[in-house]
């Protein structure tokens, strides 16, 4: 059942060294607040999930907290390049990054089948790419029915699940709305899960909308507003798409990056601080 | 009547919108794909059904989203679905007639390459990678391709097949037992070129206005095939290019008063 | 694209003999309107396809409709057995009907890999049990990467899906909302679908809740209201309770019920005649 | 103090309601297990979660659904989910602690018939079939099984195996692979069987008032275990009773009226 913790507190609590950790969130309800607490907390030889890594996944990676990515689109969306991702997979900075590469479609299928208990997951990707060339983890087998092939891939099955939603209520029943992508998936195909939220409510249920994920399936709920910034969490606040166009320029160069991580993660006490840093110089 | 003055982008921008059909429905990414869906939305095809990967099935943005996830999407949109469900049920079950792509790197038989320029172990460069690049492309029930053109970009051999043509042309694609057709057009900044009957190789068959067949060739890094009757694509019309410039981007939140009203004056 | 169609044209329209049909309906929406009107044009060799056979299934087997049955539950939820299925099994009666059964999680899993084009599905049903003796349809196949068994049962691509929702829009992007079964899975596993529906109103979302069925996938929306009775369409009409008991009494005798039938379906031009009738009768 | 009359089926109910942990998540049918589950919600186990196979989550019922899928289980859910992902996420991912079981016959291995009884090719009885029942017994955490005794329904050999319990004893149900840990208890209208710790065959280890073990041996096909010391069930106390009888079923609906204003003046 669900704990309600601080956020410094629940990352302490669920994420070790060396842990394989999914912090999802397609565009929308990215897990922000989260991804800088491990930052500040160091925590390191992480393998870090996630369909489509941004920004918070480029800080953890220039600041060297991943081992390992698997992902299936790392890019600044509508932007461009990730310079941290790009840098650790093209020279090494800060240390070499192991890329375990897929597909969307490959990534949403291997959590559903983590979330159902399965080892793998089949669907009808990949095929004429050069993919298979570079992942063992995608095979192909022959249908026991038909003989046609199908593709594999093994499921997600991660240590922790971190994800951000609007809402809790008072036992710890998560509601998130809007597009939800596969954190649902994420959760439940974690052994355990981290959710920060924006709001805590007595009652959430799905009669106007929106999706429930019961309290039993939730490990933590940390209340964090504005935990997704610079994502959104519609109904809440919007996306602040001029902070991705300036993160460009923030993490180009590695020293640069270094500095600024400095100046507003290492060097704040928690997500509130690091807000009020980023308001007193002008990034929000 | 005094000709218009456009840019190239506006040009594929226009010959890409004009390929969607009334009732068209179509899986967008960001950018010039997203530009050219929401323009037909205005003029020809009123029931475009337009998707985002995100989820948003039967979108209708007032404004032109900076993410495929941007909230005027899923404000506007029909639906939502989950991740698995778009790519499962909607894109691999079939239900998807049009595909748009992009790419680094395009070959002639129309494979792509969105993944690494130079050895993917120790890549020169490391791009974003596939998103849901190969499954547009294998189960759309037809793509179009938007890219620069360039020797860069259309070259005699990919460094990384991402997103599936015609393979190795011909019918190699039909082995694949993918529903999609494969890509109809790649549409540049210099012309048109569409697969040839029976070799599936993209040939040269339009250059846009003002664009000659020799500068086409000459931005092609293999040797293009030029179609007997080379067209002139029709320029952007006074209104489709008013409509295209009307189409704003979605604007940024600022979320200053919030930090204000939630962190100023001590949190714990 | 959508045509709006009165149901008897949109069942003459789709509806062959010998297609393969799933008139799906988890105790909620159940499409009883559209069952009826396939009895009165009498099609018939049908492969009937459900989860959940119950008072409709029943009649339409009863009314020797359908050769074949795939079914996971066949009985008359809270009420008992549903008659004119199991004198068909026990005796033949009005003829011989093969049965192919699994079990709930193997049809959703079916549905859902048909909906997505797969020729098959995984899961990890079925172990231990007898199904695998009686239904050549449950194969074993082990992971390619952790050789752990697991359950293969084929796709379900049904000819004609029918479904009953709350509401379409003048476009046929159809809505529904409540419990939503393996209704969405069904219309897009498959080739063709046929939605009845209470209301008929200018725009459909999905902003205050429920799930929107996009137009292009579905071939005929009827304006039928109260096309679900007995079964219930929430924020519409509740559940007939009385109406599933008294099956039990007017289906038990096959001449009885074949009177029932004369009298309340074949004696009526449409489902409005129906109801029509089984009001002055009593029945609701 | 006088002592409470009640029926022996309120006191498998009752035995059936004990069971259930304070913060249990349970999986429930309709009949007896609902009943079970609505008692303890409003006694003991006031955090319980209800989960009934139609895809209601946690689910609030102020009266006693006729089906699983009953108006009121959706109405008062926390979420409703799709049945792929009951199956699929829910169960199968093994996220369900305690499922209720029943079935025509069960086995002293606790497994259970629910599918035909006779031959399968040319069933005496054709029973409704499985449901999720094979789903509940082989991912819940732990199950109950509840039946009414007699050697009729407890019988020496299955004529189907519907649902596993403990496959032929012993440790055989762990060589199929599935979380849960298997039947833990049945609850009959007589007493109590549970599982012998190393054999997994259920031997009688309690009878409810007024229910001698001759009685409860005699009413099973298979020779029964009795343990060495047979409890006595605590009887059903007036508070329990009370509740229990409090819980009305689900009304029916009356369309009459609908039926009038949408059809009679002539449906076209």
């Amino acid at each position: 059942m669900t704990e309600f913790l601080d956020l410094t507190e629940a990352i302490r609590t669920h994420l070790k060294p060396g842990n394989v950790v999914a912090a999802e969130g397609f565009t929308h309800l990215i897990p922000h607040a989260a991804g800088l607490e491990i930052i500040r907390q160091e925590i390191r030889h992480l393998t870090l999930v996630r369909m489509t890594p941004d920004i918070i996944y480029d800080q953890l990676v220039g600041m060297g907290c991943a081992d390992k990515l698997v992902f299936s689109w790392g890019g600044n969306p509508g932007v461009g390049s990730l310079y941290r991702l790009r840098d650790a997979c093209e020279q090494g900075i800060p240390h070499a990054l192991e890329l375990e590469e897929h597909a969307h479609a490959a990534m949403a299928n291997a959590y559903t089948a983590g979330a159902a208990g399965m080892p793998f997951a089949i669907f009808k990707g990949y095929r004429g790419t050069s993919y298979p060339d570079v992942n063992p983890h995608i095979r192909f087998l022959d249908c026991p029915f038909t003989g046609q092939k199908v593709t594999a891939v093994p499921a997600i099955r991660p240590d922790v699940a971190i994800i951000h939603a609007q809402r809790a209520d008072r036992e710890g029943n998560v509601w998130l709305r809007g597009i939800v992508g596969v954190q649902k998936e994420a959760v439940l195909a974690s052994a355990r899960s981290i959710v920060t939220v924006e709001e805590v409510v007595d009652r959430v249920d799905e009669t106007k909308g929106g999706t429930v994920i019961p309290r039993w399936a939730v490990s933590a709920v940390c209340h964090v507003p504005l935990g997704a910034f610079p994502s959104y969490a519609e109904g809440y606040y919007g996306r602040s798409n001029a902070f991705y166009l300036r993160w460009g320029e923030v993490s180009r160069d590695y020293d640069r990056f270094c500095e600024w991580m400095d100046r507003f993660v290492i060097g704040t006490r928690d997500f509130g601080h690091y807000l009020l840093a980023l308001k007193q110089h002008g990034y929000v | 009547m005094s000709e218009p003055v456009y840019t190239p982008e506006e040009m594929m921008v226009v010959a890409a919108a004009r390929r969607l059909d009334e009732d068209d429905v179509v899986f967008i990414g960001i950018g010039l794909p997203s530009k050219a869906a929401n323009l037909a939305r205005r003029t020809h095809a009123r029931h475009l059904s337009m998707i985002y990967e995100s989820g948003t099935l039967d979108t209708a943005p007032t404004v032109l989203p900076l993410s495929i996830g941007d909230p005027e999407l899923s404000r506007t949109a029909k639906a939502v679905v989950s991740v698995f469900e778009m790519f499962n049920c909607w894109l691999q079950g079939g239900w998807i007639r049009t595909g748009f792509l992009s790419a680094a790197q395009i070959d002639r038989f129309g494979n792509l390459n969105s993944t690494v320029i130079g050895d993917y172990g120790s890549p020169r460069v490391r791009l974003p990678g596939a998103g849901g690049a190969p499954e547009i492309a294998a189960f759309c029930s037809r793509t179009f391709i938007l890219l620069r053109q360039s020797r860069r970009s259309l070259v005699e051999k990919l460094d990384f097949v991402t997103s599936v043509g015609f393979l190795e042309g011909e019918r190699s694609r039909d082995g694949l037992d993918v529903p999609g057709r494969g890509p109809q057009a790649v549409i540049t900044d210099l012309g048109l070129l569409e697969p040839h009957p029976e070799s599936r190789e993209f040939v040269l068959t339009a250059v846009h206005p003002g664009v000659s067949v020799e500068a086409a060739v000459e931005a092609t890094g293999w040797p293009l095939q030029v179609a007997d009757s080379v067209g002139e694509t029709t320029p952007p019309t006074t209104g489709e290019l008013e409509v295209l410039r009307s189409l704003k981007p979605s604007e940024t939140s600022d979320i200053g008063d919030k930090v204000s009203s939630h962190y100023e004056g001590g949190s714990e």
